[in-house]
């Protein structure tokens, strides 16, 4: 394995970025940055297997989502086919103690921090609104108001500062993610911000899958995204989104140096969202086949794969045998969405404050009443 | 025979074409069309000039809308989604209401902010909402909303059109919904802007309803007919200003008035027509006005939601409730 | 003796004192003490991670805040006046009003947003507006308003206990007025934070009133007891939920009621309690329930405010109105 | 005149930025910054005493509104002491066809355009909100709400080239000024974001005057301020703004920039606040006085006049007489700031609609009767 040649960092060439494995499945040592920054991973053969293991779960898992959305059994789903390496290496790259906040895309994320893949799937079967507790799974709810997350990660990462769990290799470090078109927002921008002053132990994942839906990346700017940090104090880094080695080597970086105390750090990832922004969505409206077809060249697990087997890493049946484990999770989730309740109607009146109000009480009442006289009237 | 989304994008179609100075803008609403195709092909015919896909930032679209409005164009604001507002509230509330008060006059926003509202699509969180109280209580905003093929095209037209700002409230749930439109018909013909209208005569109680609960208060209106009571359903057409004289001379032939939105009761639209009608109608009422709405909590989960929306059922329920009074 | 301002001041520093995840955060509350010295001295007692001065961006502060609570926090925001809440509006209605619902129960958000409002002040625009009708149509949000010293002392301190988020509205122009605080009183002595106080008992109508209109409608029943008419005044306290039960038993004793408040009329809580009382009193009420309220126009310039604002002559007009009825 | 050693530009080191007089009333010929933009001003000696009466008349008029709000005219007044230099230099940068943007302190720009300096007292006065029409002066409305105005800018801007009137030597360009603390507002960054997207004609001039009320610069940012600009696509650059020649020609030259197609630019005119935030402020509270004496050494008028003195461009009377003008100006302004009437109550109802609306008709109906029943009472 040679030494990376790519040089990349804050003033790395446009379309530069780190790249530890090509698509072809060459692996490069190492790589370093202008700024000296070195990155590199040092995988055990069980680990690069694992690493193959997530990407190809979380591949199958979202599969069987789109396949149960266009069953109508989800209103929705978003699918994040094309984004796997990013999602797994990043995930991969969050110490335990670190805590991530999630757009609505992020089933990789949630995959890697070990949650049982079926959370979310509430929010989109429309039974909840995807509720659970983000200290317990050290993951935010899914946030739809493109950015909104970004301003509560930080917030998050400014209490990290205050609670004195920051300045070792055992801080606590937080991941905020959020894609291409929500740079454009002024929340996302506030983040960065106040990230930078209050150097704030966060590092801001930045999917760039070179679509806001519809909106070319054109759109939202003129330069590389990863450039946008500069302006506000702390390093940016474009990565190669398709390579889950890179992508977990700069997000393991970027999150010991907030942990340790160095500050923020914007990542972006270069990638591409193969399928449709989600399953409302045509996107042969508004972008060419050709271009999908160049990046399905790019793919995540087929690099992997390709190194895997050049170097020997896995047995025959490996491959098969993953399929397998795979498809037989994606099974086990169909058949827990299938059988997801529908709330109870009453339900409605729930959780809307901590404490309760007597004017929803008397709302409840009142529903509960008005159910009541339809029973047995066949409603 | 054409659908509620397709007379809104012939509307727009219409006002492209009768001044050079109308832009569309927002999210997606170029090659795609929009999200709902409301102005699907537009920026095909029109070109990026005038059709304007944006970079996805709510604030940037109203605020850069009021440069171009300064400027002497008439841009026309599409919101991807009724919960995606909030971020351009600033811009609406602090400048777009406020610049022609504060420039005495001198300055005109002529800006028409269309915004896809309402539940009743199985939607996630943030896509089903009714914010259209936070608008109307706005001075310096007007507030419309069309419940039908023809209203979509005239309306839109007509607000585009006026150098007041609007708030175009799109039922998104009817956008499938047809009817006759006469795509050849002059907009001074049609029916004014802030007019209410009285969709189904009738004598025994109003209800007033807006947007997607038109249809819910027609059907109620028809299944009470089926007991022998004649409902009048107005269509308010425009929430701020509301065209009072229709609606109390309604209520005083009546002297009973339910109220129907989606939106939370709780300082909702209905708060705000019961107590005018109660001001104005008080010895005429044989019952307090009522009102069917959403109740007071966050937009519901997609599987609960029809418990949420207010449908004929509950209407026929609150009239029945003003006749035991 | 002290003022609304100081007892709002030893209120947050006892909150501070009580509970160390207490953060108070916001433009210039830190050496400045805020724009009206509401948190004067804070900073240098209980240090700059107490006492956060923040960037200039309100979003950022909601956002930020709602990232301390997920974390432990108990953040205390200052929105520095009424009309610069709504870059931070997103954040309020879409998340902190919605998150606890979001998450099952699971999220807690105890989250206090200060804003100083209302006009009277003289100041230019921006700085005199009354935006709570637009938290109080957001279900999930809490919304109280202090009257006085001894209010403002505990409802401030009982706002951040509780677990709900609150915007809590301070009448900005009733900052200088002074009364008794007992600022060794216990929290759980003192009223709730939800319940309305009829602040004094009358038989002829009730008027309505919160924040700084109440000082108005108590000055208008002291004009009217001179002229023989007793009115009961009741002081809200709390917005959302409003304590209809001590409204409408007065009502049902008054026969009348009256609505104070300084935001425009259309869509306001005067509207939502207007209607409330009619379902709840049809058959008590003599007259409709009457508001005087601001105008349905932007805040206007200072030399003409006091034209704008509910005084005490309208309050007394609107009474004489109810007994002409 | 020696040739300018100061290199500014996009990397200009902190504290760096484009000089081209010196608090001691040195000049430089020209500047070069690193990108190998030079700048320079070529004045004639009536231009250099024009704008020395320009600052000094500012400054007066500024002292005069000072007293009228102590003594009760004004509601509350925004002081541009220590701003003069750029206010007056990028002021008079703009030619008659460009479209400036203010703040609520921009008295100066106003100035300049040679406006009626009154026209912003009625806001100040509490008589009306200061509105005039922006495009008969070609300056917009004072803009309270912080950063709202850049983005009504940045849409004006686009306007200018979607009629075309870019691209060339007498094309239009804008100017949108904010503060320090504006840069913080998620509005402010989000014109950035569109003003690159769409190549705009403008130019964003931000006065850094080291406060946002108490807050100050490290409040908002770790880094200087014009640095923000290069993560958006356009480039930053600061200017010693209490030097009214640089303050000029960085700002022409982006104005010319703009006007011939090659899109915005962010400039940072480094400055200070010498007063109060406004008339209700006590800035004793959050700055020591020996901050303040060292910004007094850098004061704009001391170094023209300076400048002036030892070129000998002046008489021996030019400085009493430039004095003298400005004060019969200050008395003049004063003078029709007392008279300026008290509006009519019933124009609270004037102008909240284009069209108006039958139910402000009623109100104000209502509110005529009632104030008519007061007739004669002596209310
Ligand atoms: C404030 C807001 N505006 C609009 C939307 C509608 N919307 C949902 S996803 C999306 C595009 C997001 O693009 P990007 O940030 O690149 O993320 P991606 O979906 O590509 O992962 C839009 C416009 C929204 N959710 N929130
Ligand atoms: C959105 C908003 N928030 C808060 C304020 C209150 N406020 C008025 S001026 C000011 C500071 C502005 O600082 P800066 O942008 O540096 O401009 P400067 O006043 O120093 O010229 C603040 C916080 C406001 N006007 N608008
Ligand atoms: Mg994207
Ligand atoms: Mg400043």
């Amino acid at each position: 394995m040679a030494k990376g040649e790519s040089v990349a960092g804050t003033d790395i060439p446009a379309g530069g970025f780190v790249q530890l494995l090509t698509p072809d499945g060459e692996r490069f040592d190492s790589v370093t940055t202008a700024d000296g920054t070195t990155y590199s991973v040092d995988f055990t053969d069980e680990e690069y297997r694992e690493l193959y293991r997530d990407l190809v779960t979380v591949r199958r898992l979202d599969t069987e989502a789109v396949a149960l959305q266009r069953q109508g059994e989800l209103g929705i789903w978003a699918s994040l086919l094309g984004q796997e390496a990013a999602q797994v290496g990043s995930g991969r790259a969050l110490r335990p103690q670190d805590m991530a906040f999630p757009t609505y895309r992020e089933h990789g994320v949630l995959y890697t921090r070990g949650i049982d893949p079926i959370m979310p799937f509430g929010l989109f079967r429309g039974v909840d609104q995807g509720g659970w507790d983000p200290n317990e799974f050290r993951f935010n709810q899914y946030t739809i108001v493109i950015g909104s997350q970004t301003l509560h990660a930080t917030g998050y990462a400014m209490g990290v500062t205050m609670d004195g769990k920051t300045g070792s290799a055992d801080g606590e470090a937080v991941i905020a993610y959020f894609g291409d078109g929500a740079t454009s927002q002024g929340e996302v921008n506030e983040a960065f911000v106040w990230s930078g002053v209050f150097n704030a132990p966060i590092v801001f994942f930045c999917q760039n899958n070179q679509y806001a839906i519809s909106e070319p990346l054109e759109r939202q700017t003129r330069v590389p995204l990863y450039q946008r940090a500069g302006g506000y104090g702390f390093p940016g880094i474009r990565v190669d989104g398709n390579d889950v080695l890179a992508s977990y080597a700069v997000t393991r970086q970027a999150l010991d140096n907030a942990r340790t105390g160095q500050g923020p750090t914007l990542i972006e990832a270069y990638t591409y969202r193969m399928g449709a922004h989600t399953s409302s969505d045509d996107p042969t409206r508004y972008r060419i086949a050709s271009e999908v077809e160049a990046w399905k060249a790019k793919d995540p697990i087929s690099r992997l794969r390709a190194f895997l087997t050049k170097q020997k890493i896995v047995k025959k049946d490996f491959f098969a045998q993953v399929d397998d484990e795979a498809t037989t999770k994606a099974l086990d989730l169909r058949e827990r969405v299938l059988a997801m309740p529908d709330p109870q109607p009453v339900t409605l009146f729930d959780h809307v404050y901590p404490n309760g109000s007597p004017e929803l009480d008397r709302q409840r009442a009142v529903f509960t009443e008005y159910q009541a006289s339809f029973e047995g009237s066949g409603h | 025979m054409i659908t509620l989304g397709k007379a809104l994008n012939h509307g727009l179609r219409r006002a492209l074409e009768d001044d050079p100075k109308v832009v569309i803008m927002g999210e997606d609403v170029g090659k795609l069309g929009g999200v709902f195709r409301i102005t699907d092909g537009l920026q095909k015919d029109f070109g990026e000039n005038r059709v304007i896909d944006t970079p996805l930032a709510e604030a940037g679209i109203i605020g850069t809308a009021v440069g171009l409005a300064i400027r002497g164009y008439r841009p026309v604001c599409e919101i991807q989604f009724d919960g995606f507002v909030f971020p351009a509230y600033n811009q609406i509330v602090a400048q777009v209401a406020k610049m022609h008060y504060r420039s005495q006059g001198k300055v005109r926003l002529p800006i028409v902010i269309r915004i896809p509202f309402g539940g009743g699509i199985g939607a996630v969180e943030h896509h089903s909402e009714s914010p259209e109280a936070y608008f109307a209580h706005t001075p310096g905003l007007k507030v419309v909303s069309c419940s039908n093929p023809a209203d979509a095209y005239s309306m839109i037209q007509q607000a585009i059109a006026s150098d007041d700002p609007v708030i175009f409230f799109e039922p998104k749930r009817r956008y499938w919904e047809k009817g006759e439109v006469d795509l050849s018909s002059a907009l001074p013909a049609a029916t004014p802007l802030h007019s209410a209208r009285i969709v189904r005569p009738g004598t025994a109680a109003t209800l007033l309803a807006y947007g997607p609960m038109v249809r819910v208060a027609l059907d109620a209106a028809s299944a009470a007919a089926e007991d022998g009571r004649e409902l009048e359903v107005i269509d308010l057409r425009s929430l701020s200003p509301i065209d009072y004289p229709v609606i109390f001379e309604s209520v005083r032939r009546t002297g009973r008035a339910v109220v129907v939105h989606e939106a939370p009761g709780n300082v909702g639209l209905g708060a705000e027509i019961a107590a005018r009608i109660t001001e104005e109608c008080f010895y005429s009422l044989e019952a307090p006005v009522l009102r069917v709405t959403g109740y007071d909590i966050p937009y519901p989960a997609a599987r609960v939601e029809e418990e949420y929306l207010p449908d004929l059922d509950r209407v026929l329920d609150a009239v029945d409730r003003s006749f035991g009074w």
